[in-house]
């Protein structure tokens, strides 16, 4: 039993453990009011998915990407979820990098960081 | 070389470019970038538009492969007719946004640069097909939104913008997540490849990435209830933006949404659903909403919900040139409207749409305001109406009733609180006058050119003759452009208008249609003369409206085909509901006017529509053929009918209507526009004889409902004192026996049906002339204020007495000939209880008629009218016109009857025959010729007497004060005038028959949507993380009903 | 017991003088600027609920007016009379219109047929029963009738006057005569 | 032309017996009750001595031209009316004008003067008279329920509308009369006749007492006798039609005489044995049991007798 | 119909201004009797024998007339009928004393009867004051205010004689002898300044039609 819980492929682990912070993402995300903390909930969900991309890609005992002649053997980490991963990185980044400039507009607007100040508007 | 320049790949290379140039051009010279900013914008229009035209001239689509590949190995755009059109749009709409938010982007290089790339995303989402890089385009999109949102950095922006970046990042995971999911088990990004290899997506984790990309692009495209983060942006973000968020943003999703579809085959009912409920539920949220950005956020919401499940409905039936012409046709109403009105908010500057009425001090921008709504509440000629007429037929056709339902009762909802906006902005002056220059409203201006641009276009598509079918709206606008000319003019050149197409048109006619021809067009031209009295006043869109809706009423006429009677139908209610508008106060009484004349129209749709799928011709004579549905259909139509014949239950609006509006329209309205819905009837009607068989139990009910109609508008109007509410009601009563006439479906009903319908244009028109004149000079419409008016107003009295002589069908005048014929056709029937109770409701009008002209005419005079004037000439003339008819026609009875007979005996035997003036039918006789001579002769024997007694007594012409008052003298004449409540003994008696419960039920009705309405918004807090966890939710419930499918 | 509504009644208000005439009818005295209270107490605690009527009678020789009120107690068939003396010159008394809404139509008919003023009384100087007189009150006892007759309306010649007194004894009732 | 003539000549023919007839029969009426009050009452003749009265005012007032012209409309009201009824049947001298409009014109046409007189009483400005109109139409619209039923009845059962030809139907034998043929019809008209002939229980109309005689009480002098002329011809021509449709017509004029009496006397001696009933009442009443009765007597003819 | 300025008019000085136009301001004309001698003797004839009174009771003796209609005294068989309206009717009933107010509206219904229209006195009262004689609030001679015909006397008089009153009256109209209503009219002045002096609001017009 523990021996099978070993023997687990590490992409399997990565997968998980990416599942499990979109899931602490989302729930810091929903449970925390000071917006920064909401920030801080919506990367660790960001990195989750990185995660989840990458372990989707890999392949156990592949190599990295980088064919050298065409030897057909050889088994290949797939190339294109890195490249992925790479780009919505950068947009990840982009997005908290709004999401932070935000933070600093409501609070020089507001001199608050709870989102139960944003509710001005409803219905 | 062209070719090169215009590749669509383009747009995204000067894209790239230009963010490298802006900021240092703008660092140097403010201007210079700003003109590059605007030529990189119209480079984007112009690429769009050359690659558009050139697909349209038959070139292949355009594939955009990038890295020399063929895809599925590399990421390929496609520019296709779809494609090219979504970005033309965009394109345009983005450069008129610019043009319009110019002001607050040219303070601020990247924000310029952001606005461009913000615009190449959206074509992007357009044009790719891969769905990684579509991910990419949604954060490029997404990113500069959350940017553009927040430049203002006002409160409510910044707050509503963070749920936007929380909601959106949300969607965006979601997005990732998927394509992740769908190519781990696909192993390709492509779209095209991935609707290949559909086969490999069944498993959980394919499922899963399906249900996270769509619900991903429906989050975007922001879903009730999982929508009031946007809600929230379209209130508070800049107008400019919100604009291009509402249309561009939107339709870029939308067109994301299209392009996967073919994925989505087994959650078709599940996207359906979702458009259909946001559709739904907006509009009713949108009943309660007052603030102006919000509501067409609602709006905003509920058009995509449509959009949504309009494509998801119709990629399941096949169907695809309708769908192009549909999923377009609302897109671009949608889209021009939307974006206009966004850009109108901004102008206006008012929050509250109860404090719009500044609007009004601005004309261009008003009409500009009421063309907009009405483009978005889907009326003709916009495209919308087009895309919803073709989007009914095609789902009644394949049976989706429900979602017809749904359709109808949003699009109503919709047009309701729109012109409740409309009027707003049409009551109470507001001091605060709109500043904006031209440059700021041409934006708006070249969307509603557009726009009728667009519905020309369909129109022509729709295989009509636009400048026929058309020529209301294009005449109305015409005379828009007289309206600094006094109203004299104005008047007679819509005399002249619509003299000339009078004769145009009423020789092209014949049988019933020329009959109604010359109800509808002599009939209305002789009572505009009347409105010649108002000279004075400006009346700006009183007669562009009048020649509206007096063509609308001809092109009515002269449609053979259900879509060109619809319609002209619409027209004439959309011209008709805005001439109503303009009475004093008649915000609530033209709003339920619309409300009912609009559902009545959808009942029309739907009717129409249902006819169509059983002999699939828009044909009315193919009413011909109808076997299954016959009964549906006749109920369908009924309803649309009768709601404008102000039948029973549904009269709500009458009495107001006729209340608030302008004096001379009344009489048109009254007299007129109600025989539009017995044109309907008859129309229908005269191909239908085969089927009557099939419509009996139907007709039987119609039959009852039209007496008991007649009897409770004759009893309500007996109670009024309103002059105008009374003979609203008993234009209700009236009316009740033209559709038990029509009920009867045989030769003599229908010819009485007819004889009172012209009767009562004759008689109404004549009464309402006359009471325009006296209320002119009294101004007041109580009539316990006025009294004794006989003196002043003799002329006016005459025609009152002529007319009520008429209408109670005393003989020898002509109403006694309905009356008669009525009864005959009745007994003929078989329908002899009818017979009685047609009489009672009969004998009540008599109540009413003379308290009519009794408390107006007769009585004692007010002392304040003492030095009153008879009514104006210009209202006399038609009167004095109409005196002379009616006396001719009950002289000579054959020559209105003979006509009739003649025109309904092609469709049933005729049971009547004439010897001379002798009109013979099984039970009866009636020599109208005779009975009118005996009675002229009869005449003169009491008035030789009174000739001759007076010769030998000394007749002193007294005073009104000069009555027995039982030996004390009157003290003032408003307690001697017996006026107020005049009938409180037969109220005692049978008022508890006309309590108002239909006034109840509808009152509660509407107090209960605005409630459904106020109970649905109850989930949008406001807070950001309720509606993550919205969002949340509704993914784990698309998700379940995805496993219950 | 009506002597015990009069000691009840003294505690309160200074009665002057009490008249019982039958077992039904009793008479109270009481100053002017008591008979509102007075009366609402008999209204209120001792169950004289009805207002029968207000009159007045003319002394001249003490230069007075008497007003009666006359109260009845639905539940005892009581009647009382409450006296008030109010002065001849610029006669004036408190309204009870306010106790009994009935009574603004009796002050009206004492002030046309008496002048006595009764201020804030509803419609208290409209014409009642005379139409437009312009003469002394006629039901003042300083009002001279006959003169005023002679002097507006005409008589009939030919009209006789006899002494009534002696023609009814001598010629109608000569059986009961002295 | 001839035929006109004659035809003309017989019309004012009928109308002088109907005027006499009628003025006889009101004069018989109050006779009847004089006597059973035990009084001697007014002589034969009275009525015309009251309408010679009326004419020999010396004096006269008009409110108006309306005011002038109401009793002109009253008077032609019901000149008209007996216009279209034949009197006698069989008999071309008293088929009057009747071949212009059947049954059903005669019943519009009962409202010719009536609305004309409630024009002219209206332009008198009394609110009395408005007040007695209000009141008349309202307790009209009632008792028109009852009588239609009845003539509806009628229409079902002879298959027409002309007077003529429903008196044609009912020749031959007493038992052919509607009276027999169809009790409940002529029970429900019967009431209604109550209600026309504006007798108590169902004068509130015209109540003297509390809106002086109402619609008329402005008119006097030659108005009022024009009205008082038109009260025994518009009776007259009721009665008759009344006789036409429910008691087999008459063939004679002694036939006519008697009839008319004895539907004539119904009114009465319902009238001399009731109070007054108020408009309220009144509708409710004629909307109660008699057209219940109204409505059986069509079923009855509609399903049951055919 | 006729013109205003037709016929000679009233000043109605005692009606405020807004009412002035209210009621009509024609003076009475006195009616001439047919052309021909036998009609106005057939006319008279007429009139004496449909007599409607007006069912006014002015004052005590208005008890009288009651009982005249019944069974006991049957007017209805001398052609009397009450009738209540006075523009309907030819006799007015002065029954009794009358009071200054009442004498307003007496005038006023006399006024708007019309004519040829007769007055009867009813009891002493109305002939000199009777019982009355120093009321401050009562007249003593009717025939000051409006032309009399007859009087009949007594405190009250029996209904018989009431009865022998009306026939009376009749003969003298058939005799032509009742021509109060132009009596009225040619001695207007006096009646109305006599009406005026005694009544103190006229608030209506000088002649009531």
């Amino acid at each position: 039993m523990f021996q099978d819980l070993l023997n687990t492929p590490l992409s399997t682990v990565v997968l998980i453990t990416g599942f499990i912070l979109v899931l602490i993402g989302l729930w810091g995300m929903l449970m925390h009011k000071n917006i920064i903390r909401i920030i801080v909930g919506f990367t660790l969900m960001d990195t989750g998915i990185h995660m989840v991309m990458v372990a989707i890609g890999y392949l156990t005992g592949g190599k990295a990407p980088i064919i050298e002649g065409a030897n057909k053997n050889i088994v290949y980490v797939d190339p294109v979820p890195s490249a992925l991963v790479l780009t919505s990185i950068v947009i990840g980044l982009g997005i908290t990098a709004i999401m932070l400039s935000y933070a600093i507009q409501i609070h020089k607007a507001k001199k608050s960081l709870s989102i139960d100040d944003c509710a001005e508007m409803k219905w | 070389m062209v070719n090169s320049l215009t590749n669509p790949l383009n747009i995204i290379i000067i894209t790239l470019l230009s963010s490298f140039l802006l900021p240092l051009i703008y660092q140097k010279s403010e201007q210079r970038a700003v003109n590059l900013f605007f030529a990189v914008l119209a480079a984007f229009v112009v690429i769009s538009l050359s690659g558009y035209l050139q697909l349209l001239s038959g070139l292949p689509t355009i594939e955009v492969l990038t890295a020399g590949i063929e895809p599925p190995f590399s990421i390929n755009l496609r520019f296709g007719i779809e494609e090219a059109f979504v970005t033309l749009a965009i394109n345009v709409a983005a450069l008129l946004g610019a043009w319009y938010l110019l002001p607050h982007l040219k303070t601020n290089a990247p924000l310029m640069l952001l606005f461009l790339i913000w615009i190449m995303g959206m074509n992007g989402m357009v044009m790719t097909r891969d769905l990684f890089n579509l991910f990419i385009f949604v954060e490029i999109t997404a990113i500069s939104t959350f940017v553009l949102i927040g430049f203002n950095r006002h409160n409510e922006t910044l707050s509503a913008g963070f749920k936007y970046i929380l909601a959106g990042s949300l969607a965006s995971s979601f997005l990732l997540l998927g394509t992740m999911l769908l190519y781990f088990q696909t192993g390709t990004l492509n779209i095209d490849d991935l609707v290949a290899h559909q086969s490999l997506l069944t498993g959980p984790i394919g499922t899963a990435g399906l249900v996270l990309i769509m619900t991903a692009i429906l989050i975007e495209l922001k879903p009730y209830p999982a929508n009031g983060w946007g809600l929230d942006v379209y209130q508070a973000a800049p107008t400019g933006v919100s604009a291009l968020i509402s249309v561009g943003v939107s339709a870029s999703y939308l067109f994301a949404l299209y392009k996967l579809l073919p994925l989505f085959d087994t959650l078709l009912p599940l996207i359906a659903i979702a458009g259909g409920l946001t559709f739904v539920m907006s509009n009713f949220m949108g009943l309660k909403q007052n603030q102006a950005t919000r509501l067409l956020g609602y709006s905003s919401v509920g058009q995509v919900g449509l959009l949504v499940m309009a494509l998801a409905l119709l990629s399941q039936t096949n169907q695809a040139d309708h769908y192009l012409l549909i999923a377009g046709g609302l897109f671009i109403n949608h889209f021009l409207a939307k974006a206009g009105l966004f850009w109108l908010a901004g102008l206006a500057a008012e929050k509250d749409i109860k404090h719009w009425s500044h609007l009004k001090q601005h004309p261009v921008i008003f009409v500009l305001f009421v063309v907009l709504l009405a483009a978005l509440a889907g009326l003709p000629p916009f495209p919308a109406f087009w895309a919803k007429w073709a989007l009914v037929h095609t789902l009644v056709e394949s049976q989706h009733y429900i979602w017809v339902g749904c359709i109808l009762l949003g699009s109503l909802l919709e047009a309701v609180y729109l012109f409740r906006w409309y009027g707003y902005a049409k009551s109470k002056t507001n001091e605060t006058a709109i500043v904006c220059q031209a440059r700021q409203t041409f934006p708006i201006k070249l969307m509603v050119a557009l726009l009728l641009l667009c519905g020309h276009a369909m129109a022509i598509n729709f295989g009509l003759q636009p400048e026929r079918v058309l020529l209301p709206v294009y005449a109305a606008l015409a005379m828009l452009l007289l309206h600094k000319q006094p109203s004299y003019t104005k008047a007679l050149v819509t005399l002249l208008i619509t003299g000339i197409f009078t004769l145009q048109v009423l020789p092209t006619l014949t049988g019933l249609s020329w009959i109604f021809g010359m109800i509808f067009l002599v009939g209305s031209w002789v009572l505009t003369i009347g409105s010649l009295y108002k000279g004075t006043e400006q009346r700006p869109s009183y007669y562009p409206l009048l020649v509206m809706l007096i063509l609308s009423l001809g092109s009515l006429l002269l449609a053979t085909t259900t879509l060109e009677f619809f319609l002209a139908w619409e027209f004439m209610t959309v011209s008709s509901y805005l001439m109503v508008s303009l009475g004093k106060n008649a915000e609530k009484s033209s709003l339920q006017y619309l409300a009912f004349s609009l559902a009545g129209a959808f009942f029309i749709l739907a009717g129409f529509a249902l006819a169509y799928s059983e002999t699939h011709s828009m044909q009315l004579s193919s009413f011909a053929q109808l076997a299954e549905h016959t009964v549906m259909i006749i109920t369908l139509l009924l309803f649309g009918f009768l709601i404008k014949l102000g039948g029973l239950g549904v009269h709500v609006w009458l009495p107001g209507v006729y209340t608030d509006t302008d004096d001379d329209f009344t009489a048109i309205m009254s007299s007129i526009v109600s025989k539009a819905g017995l044109f309907g009837l008859f129309a229908v009607g005269i191909h239908i004889t085969t089927q009557f068989n099939d419509i009996e139990a139907l007709m039987f009910v119609l039959g009852w409902f039209g007496l008991v109609m007649a009897l409770a508008g004759a009893l309500m109007a007996v109670f009024q004192e309103d002059v105008k509410k009374l003979l609203a009601y008993s234009s209700v009563g009236q009316m009740g026996y033209i559709i038990t006439g029509f009920a009867l479906t045989s030769h003599m009903g229908w010819v009485a049906s007819m004889y009172l319908a012209v009767n009562h244009v004759l008689y109404k028109g004549l009464i309402f002339l006359a009471i325009a004149g006296v209320l002119y000079r009294t101004n007041t419409r109580l009539m316990y204020k006025m009294g004794g008016l006989i003196k002043n107003m003799p002329i006016s009295f005459v025609s009152v007495m002529i007319g009520i002589i008429a209408i109670s069908g005393v003989p020898p005048l002509l109403g006694f000939g309905g009356k008669w014929m009525m009864y005959n056709a009745l007994v003929e029937k078989g329908w002899y209880l009818q017979t009685a109770m047609a009489f009672f409701a009969s004998a009540v009008a008599f109540l009413y008629l003379f308290r009519l002209i009794h408390t107006v005419f007769l009585g004692q005079q007010k002392t304040e009218h003492a030095d009153i004037k008879e009514a104006p000439i210009t209202l006399l003339i038609p009167q004095v016109f109409i005196m002379v008819i009616i006396l001719a026609f009950s002289m000579f009875p054959h020559v209105l009857i003979e006509p009739l007979s003649t025109a309904i005996s092609p469709y049933i035997a005729s049971t009547i025959t004439w010897t001379g003036h002798l009109l013979e039918t099984k039970q009866g006789y009636w020599n109208g010729f005779m009975v009118m001579n005996v009675v002229a002769g009869i005449f003169l024997v009491p008035l030789f007497i009174l000739w001759m007694l007076s010769k030998v007594t000394n007749i002193q012409p007294v005073k009104q004060f000069n009555i027995v008052f039982a030996a004390e003298r009157p003290e003032s004449p408003e307690t001697t005038h017996y006026a107020y409540n005049f009938y409180a003994f037969y109220e005692k008696a049978l008022g508890f028959l006309v309590k108002p419960n239909a006034i109840h039920f509808w009152d509660a009705s509407a107090e209960w949507a605005h409630s459904f309405g106020a109970a649905l918004r109850r989930f949008y807090t406001g807070n950001g993380q309720t509606y993550m966890a919205i969002i949340l939710m509704y993914l784990g419930i698309i998700y379940l009903s995805m496993r219950a499918i | 017991m009506i002597e015990a509504l009069k000691q009840r009644l003294s505690e309160h208000f200074q009665l002057t003088n009490l008249t019982i005439k039958n077992a039904g009818l009793a008479f109270l005295w009481v100053e002017k600027h008591e008979l509102e209270m007075l009366l609402r107490q008999l209204r209120d605690f001792e169950g004289y609920t009805h207002l029968s009527f207000i009159i007045a009678s003319d002394h001249i020789e003490k230069n007075q007016f008497k007003l009666t009120y006359m109260l009845h107690n639905y539940d005892t068939k009581h009647d009382l009379g409450v006296h008030v003396d109010i002065s001849r010159v610029n006669a004036s008394m408190h309204s009870i219109h306010p106790l009994w809404a009935q009574a603004w139509t009796y002050q009206r008919e004492l002030k046309e047929m008496y002048g006595i003023d009764f201020p804030e009384s509803p419609r208290v100087d409209e014409d009642f029963c005379l139409e437009g007189w312009d003469d002394m009150p006629p039901m003042r006892r300083d009002f001279d009738t006959v003169k005023y007759c002679e002097e507006h309306f005409d008589d009939r010649d030919g009209r006789a006057t006899e002494e009534n007194r002696q023609t009814m004894k001598v010629n109608i009732y000569p059986e009961r005569g002295e | 032309m001839d035929i006109w003539i004659s035809k003309i000549g017989y019309y004012f023919l009928n109308v002088g017996i109907v005027l006499v007839y009628g003025l006889l029969l009101g004069a018989f009426i109050a006779k009847t009750m004089a006597r059973v009050q035990g009084r001697i009452g007014i002589p034969i003749y009275q009525p015309f001595i009251d309408i010679l009265k009326t004419f020999t005012k010396r004096q006269a007032i008009s409110h108006g031209i309306m005011f002038n012209l109401g009793p002109a409309f009253r008077l032609a009201g019901g000149l008209g009316t007996l216009a279209f009824i034949p009197v006698i049947y069989g008999n071309e001298m008293f088929s009057n004008f009747s071949a212009a409009g059947d049954l059903l014109l005669v019943m519009y046409f009962i409202f010719f003067g009536q609305l004309g007189m409630a024009l002219g009483s209206g332009e008198s400005g009394h609110p009395y008279a408005a007040m007695g109109i209000g009141r008349g139409l309202a307790q009209m619209t009632a008792y028109e329920v009852p009588f239609t039923l009845a003539v509806v009845a009628i229409f079902i059962q002879y298959d027409t509308s002309s007077i003529t030809e429903i008196v044609a139907a009912q020749q031959g034998s007493i038992w052919n009369w509607t009276l027999f043929t169809n009790p409940l019809a002529v029970i429900a008209a019967m009431i209604a006749f109550l209600g026309m002939a504006a007798y108590p229980p169902f004068d509130v109309a015209m109540a003297p007492n509390e809106i002086p005689i109402g619609p008329p009480t402005e008119f006097h002098s030659h108005f009022l006798s024009m009205m008082q002329m038109n009260r025994a011809i518009f009776a007259g021509a009721k009665l008759i039609l009344f006789m036409n449709l429910f008691f087999g017509g008459a063939t004679g004029l002694i036939e006519l005489v008697f009839k008319t009496w004895a539907i004539y006397m119904v009114a009465i001696l319902v009238g001399a044995a009731f109070p007054r009933f108020r408009t309220e009442q009144a509708v409710r009443f004629f909307l109660g049991v008699p057209m219940l009765i109204g409505i059986a007597s069509v079923l009855y003819i509609q399903y049951w007798a055919q | 119909m006729t013109d205003k300025n037709d016929y000679p008019t009233l000043a109605n000085a005692d009606l405020i201004d807004a009412e002035r136009s209210l009621f009509c301001d024609a003076r009475p004309v006195p009616y001439e009797p047919y052309p021909v001698d036998f009609v106005e003797k057939f006319a008279n004839w007429v009139r004496a024998n449909s007599l409607w009174v007006l069912a006014f009771g002015t004052g005590c003796g208005a008890i009288e007339l009651n009982p005249l209609m019944t069974s006991r005294f049957d007017a209805n068989r001398y052609g009397i009928q009450m009738r209540p309206t006075p523009r309907q009717s030819c006799v007015i009933v002065v029954a009794g004393y009358s009071s200054v107010k009442t004498l307003k509206r007496i005038i006023r219904s006399y006024e708007q009867m019309q004519g040829p229209k007769f007055v009867l006195g009813l009891g002493i009262c109305s002939l000199n004051g009777g019982m009355y004689w120093d009321s401050y609030n009562t007249i003593k001679r009717i025939d000051q205010y409006i032309p009399i015909d007859l009087y009949v006397t007594g405190c009250m008089p029996r209904p018989e004689a009431l009865l022998a009153g009306f026939i009376e009256l009749k003969d003298k109209i058939k005799a032509g002898q009742c021509d109060g209503t132009n009596r009225y009219v040619k001695d207007f002045d006096w009646y109305k300044a006599n009406q005026k002096k005694v009544i103190k609001n006229w608030d209506m017009p000088d002649y009531n039609w």
